[in-house]
């Protein structure tokens, strides 16, 4: 079994869908002859060839809509947006057509569509380059959003994603994309969909977090295990559904709520998460629920971008604070 | 300072507004069976679409948009079509549909706010109608781009309206579509107006024709009012695009005879005189003219067609009405495949309130 | 003084403002020649011209992108999408330089635009004819919006907004367009930004809502007095940034909200309003905060709309149960 | 079937590769000052980027777009501006900034990830660069109608690359301009590529100017290694803006010699021979070439001229590693003319965390 990198088991989970199920087609901006600007997709189009690892024409929103147009005739279209701060114009095709096409002609037309794009920042890029919107997308019914913390789970989650018979979003955390190697079994074993996953038990507070958040609430977490703080940090993994029962069931458990996310706060999915818990969990609740969020800022330049960034000092802050209150 | 480009923009015409031929017609044209076949649905389309305006005058319908005008170009590219041709429609270009077996009935269900309107029994993989202009114009591309990978030889025809050649949607698929020689034929209906915006103000471009260049792909302009032309035009596109030659633009000149939607008044807007003068084009007389004065056609067969058209839009209009109301629970049953857990609770609530409504 | 309805207001507004700022310039599809689908613009292409009040090509996008150019000219563009369903190929142009631009130039560029457009549904529209989407403006920092609830607000918050120096997106509530008429002054004189309204003092629980939903918020308040509810209605209209201290006084008084919105509910402004107090004014809370939304599908074709959009009884429901929990 | 439009795309050069005249000059190229002018700035370029490159390198930049081979397109470009028109860059064309007044140091700053490179004391109603690929075009056709509202005699110049011409935004921006009249030229820097793709993948168009058809407007080839053409080009496009005969489309064809960024690699897609291939006809050597030939210009001129402009990249690059880290409150600071106040608790924490960082 190797050990990957995200980005690596990204790139196992394509060849693996592409060498067995011929409807597979993968689509972007330079992802054939130059592998993806992450190399996400190194070496397939010499693999499999230039219809079934195809160099898109620079259009997003032909990226997309023809994305759409394949589906319905039956291909598994994997698209790649190449940083999630270029998704606007591919907008008007995911939001008023892939996400609605099954619901507009009651299940005749279907779209087995899997959209990747690159998700945040901390990688020194340039403007535009850093963006987590996700939750434009998770506001939008008929949609799923994913995103993976871990090279195995990329491996399963993006398998899933390809077999499901409606669109999803597939955000790949680009801080993470080379930043730890894990054992990764090529064993074409999807995950399941709409559900979280446990990183850590903790009886003290509940943390929520998804894609590269979740491995500085980690480094939060086992700072504050020396002041006795013990946390149950949860992985959203599925940012649309989300799996409520899970966290309101830990919530219950250790009645305190912490929400890390990169993307601003403002409507952010931790909204939903916090909104939900009061909603449903209030009286679990010894203590404010708290978001560790990203400002209600424009995502600086990259001399700042760590200070826009929850940084694990922040986050754990937000952990203390929420556990002694 | 030299020349390394030069293209030509041409225009066909095989009737005049008078019903004369005016050039060589190619083979269905010496068939009377087939030109027959494309009046009656030309006719049907003109009797539906004068019972939509006033089921919607009545309420009885929503908003409606009419095609009244643009008939010849609607049911001629039907009829050039194969069955196994996929259609990217706007959003009245009913001639085409019913040619390809979408139902009186199913218009009618669409118009009147309820989503089952959009499942064809016939043309099983035709796009339903699209509202955000020029997006359905990449998903023909996409459709095109599977039967290449399949090495199928369909083909994908996407209309756009002399508005939406104003959005990027249009140009990035004519694009990419020429980028990779896909089978795809474009039909630019050129009706003259953008609900109030006249095409000259929406383009300096001389025709809509030649935005098939900035694609580098086959661009023609063609009268939209001429049945005969609008059919020869499009069956030499789509031999071409099956061919492997790529995509072609075609550009309808015709006229939208009536208000943009039901809820438009384009007197508010049109030039008095534009609308007497575009009726003595309209494809449906000119078409007659010629069947009569070629003995395909008679003053007792019109009034036999007038009727059958009336009787089958009446058996439209009942089977729409006598539709049961969709379940509310119908907004959640096809969102997913399988509908995940979160969103149980609220088909739940929806299912209870539909329930206490009223 | 006139009684105006909600989209006589507007115009009036537009046209106070052409008539008193040469900079000032309205750009839109059919807004000119035709006066606007819903006639917000009608009478001011004769009265102050084709240049002043500019019939657009077909495209939100140039709309949008065009606007910022204006703008940092100095004029002073109002922009209408015609409706919001049709907002998509327009929001790379505000989410990326309108909402951005002013940051990105530290102030070198400024975008004084206002951008307006139909808001929700209920008015038997086609399909993409009914979209609430503000959510999705929101989430995006440097953006101002709004939506008024009626004619009066309605002119008072526009001529506001085109004397930001800033974008501000502008929501008008199709539903209210020709709903009810009020005296409204055409005093020029622009109303408070970044601020509710109260629209109804009560003991026992707080309402907050926007747009079209405070009618049938005001409508369900006046139905539960009957049953001895006291509910105190807050009309949010600033949608971000969000008067969240205001909402947060109130339900320190009531100890319960409920917050209504006509949008889907995941990922809504709902989720902000709820998630800040269950932040902020945690302790004050009686009752598990309860969101009466749209529910988390495709807005359906019209037949369906009105089992789409919280109903009067339902938002009572979810008052009564609040007041009661 | 008869033509109703035709075309011609032309072509211009007037300073061959080797250095040669290759047709009439216009005015400013029988001025050796101005020639001059136009080179110096061209080397300035060449400098300024591979020093940018070595500061990548070297971790003292970011991502890094460079300019090497693009220079006469630029430099051309800028030359031939007013001061009062207005810019609309995409990242690398750096020769035209310079020319209107950025500073180099202003540049590093920018791709060393800090805002404050993007304040412009020279042009200062230029737009920064644009990195969403096509969005500057419409920001160009609006400045453009406010000239027109305004009745100014001042033009857009917007620049796109061969990549950028498939996105919608750029034929939107066109074809509105068109429609109207605005005063607009847009330039696309067909460099051969868009990162890995060559512009044959991008587009069927056999010329990129040929998309100014579609818009109904004027468009034209030029060989964008030849400084004397770019801007004899430019020149007459920028004129008959201005004199409201409405947008062009000017095509400059030159060569990426660089990797797209710092962050790329070439040499993974691109095939063996070409770069050196597109070397020979790269735009300084042949400018040199002339001005040596006319006596204009020696070889002591010349290292004279390499020296100056490595003194001005020094001092720019002592000057830009020399600016203070912006504050953590910058985030907020020009986020609006003025902070609602829901943002201050956010900009107090930022301000705090900023306090307690490393
Ligand atoms: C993206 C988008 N913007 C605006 C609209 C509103 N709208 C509906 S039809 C129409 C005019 C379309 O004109 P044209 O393309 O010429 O088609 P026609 O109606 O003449 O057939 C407009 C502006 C829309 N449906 N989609
Ligand atoms: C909307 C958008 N999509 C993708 C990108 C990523 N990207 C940056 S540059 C580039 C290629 C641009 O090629 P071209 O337009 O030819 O300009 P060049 O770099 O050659 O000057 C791409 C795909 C982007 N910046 N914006
Ligand atoms: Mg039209
Ligand atoms: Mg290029």
């Amino acid at each position: 079994m190797a050990k990957l990198t995200l980005v690596e088991a990204i790139n196992l989970a394509l060849a693996h869908a592409l060498q067995n199920d011929p409807d597979v087609v993968l689509m972007g901006e330079d992802i054939g002859r130059n592998g993806g600007v992450f190399r996400a997709t190194a070496g397939l189009q010499q693999r499999f060839g230039a219809l079934r690892v195809q160099d898109s024409v620079l259009a997003e929103g032909v990226i997309a809509g023809m994305a759409v147009g394949m589906a319905a005739q039956g291909l598994k279209p994997v698209a790649e947006i190449q940083f999630m701060g270029f998704i606007y114009p591919a907008l008007d095709q995911i939001c008023n057509h892939m996400a609605r096409m099954r619901n507009r002609t009651r299940g005749r037309i279907t779209l087995p569509i899997v959209v990747r794009m690159p998700h945040g920042g901390g990688i020194h890029a340039p403007e535009h380059h850093s963006e987590s919107l996700e939750s434009l997308l998770c506001h939008h019914a008929g949609l799923r959003v994913l995103c993976p913390s871990t090279p195995a789970r990329a491996y399963g989650l993006l398998l899933a994603a390809i077999r499901n018979p409606d669109p999803v979003i597939f955000l790949e955390p680009t801080r993470l994309y080379r930043l730890a190697r894990q054992e990764v079994e090529d064993d074409g074993v999807a995950a399941d969909l709409d559900c979280c996953h446990l990183l850590r038990e903790g009886q003290d507070v509940t943390v929520v977090c998804w894609g590269a958040a979740t491995h500085d609430v980690l480094q939060a977490a086992h700072a504050l295990e020396s002041e006795s703080i013990d946390c149950e940090v949860i992985d959203l993994s599925s940012l649309s559904p989300i799996d409520h029962n899970s966290i309101l069931d830990s919530v219950a458990r250790t009645g305190r709520l912490v929400i890390v996310h990169e993307a601003a706060r403002n409507c952010g999915v931790g909204a939903e998460i916090a909104a939900t818990v009061a909603e449903r969990g209030l009286y679990h609740l010894h203590a404010p629920i708290r978001r560790v969020t990203g400002y209600d800022t424009v995502m600086p330049y990259f001399r700042l971008e760590h200070d826009y960034i929850p940084s694990v000092t922040r986050i754990a802050d937000g952990i203390r604070e929420t556990v002694q209150a | 300072m030299h020349s390394v480009a030069n293209f030509d923009i041409h225009y066909r015409q095989l009737l005049d507004a008078a019903g004369m031929p005016t050039g060589e017609w190619p083979g269905f044209g010496r068939d009377p069976a087939q030109l027959l076949a494309m009046y009656r649905m030309m006719t049907l389309c003109r009797v539906f679409d004068t019972k939509a305006i006033n089921l919607q005058r009545t309420g009885r319908l929503g908003t409606y948009a009419p095609c009244t005008g643009q008939e010849a170009t609607h049911v001629g590219v039907g009829a050039a079509m194969q069955a196994d041709d996929v259609l990217f429609p706007v959003y009245r270009e009913y001639g085409t549909q019913l040619w390809r077996g979408v139902t009186l009935a199913g218009i009618y269900t669409y118009w009147n706010g309820d989503e089952r309107g959009t499942w064809f029994d016939g043309p099983r993989q035709d796009f339903p109608w699209c509202v955000p202009i020029a997006s359905q114009m990449p998903h023909a591309a996409g459709a095109a781009m599977a039967f290449k990978v399949r090495g199928q030889a369909r083909c994908a025809v996407a209309y756009i309206g002399d508005g939406g050649t104003s959005q990027g949607a249009f140009y990035e698929a004519l694009n990419a579509a020429g980028a990779q020689t896909l089978p795809l034929v474009a039909v630019v209906v050129n009706n003259g107006w953008a609900i109030s915006v006249p095409v000259a103000e929406q383009t300096a471009a001389r025709t809509l024709a030649q935005k098939a260049i900035a694609a580098g792909i086959a661009g023609i302009q063609v009268d939209g009012n001429d049945i005969i032309a609008v059919r020869a035009v499009m069956e030499e596109a789509l031999a071409r695009a099956r061919n492997g030659g790529g995509p072609t633009l075609v550009e309808a000149l015709t006229y939208r005879l009536s208000d943009h939607t039901t809820a438009d008044d384009a007197t508010r807007y049109r030039p008095a005189g534009e609308l007497e003068a575009a009726w003595q084009r309209e494809p449906l007389l000119r078409t007659r003219h010629y069947l009569q004065a070629h003995g395909h056609w008679s003053d007792t067969q019109e009034a036999a067609l007038r009727a059958d058209c009336q009787a089958q839009v009446d058996a439209a209009v009942s089977a729409y009405q006598a539709l049961p109301a969709a379940s509310t629970d119908s907004m959640f049953e096809h969102l997913f495949a399988q509908l995940p857990h979160e969103l149980q609770a609220q088909q739940a609530s929806a299912r209870h309130y539909a329930a206490h409504k009223g």
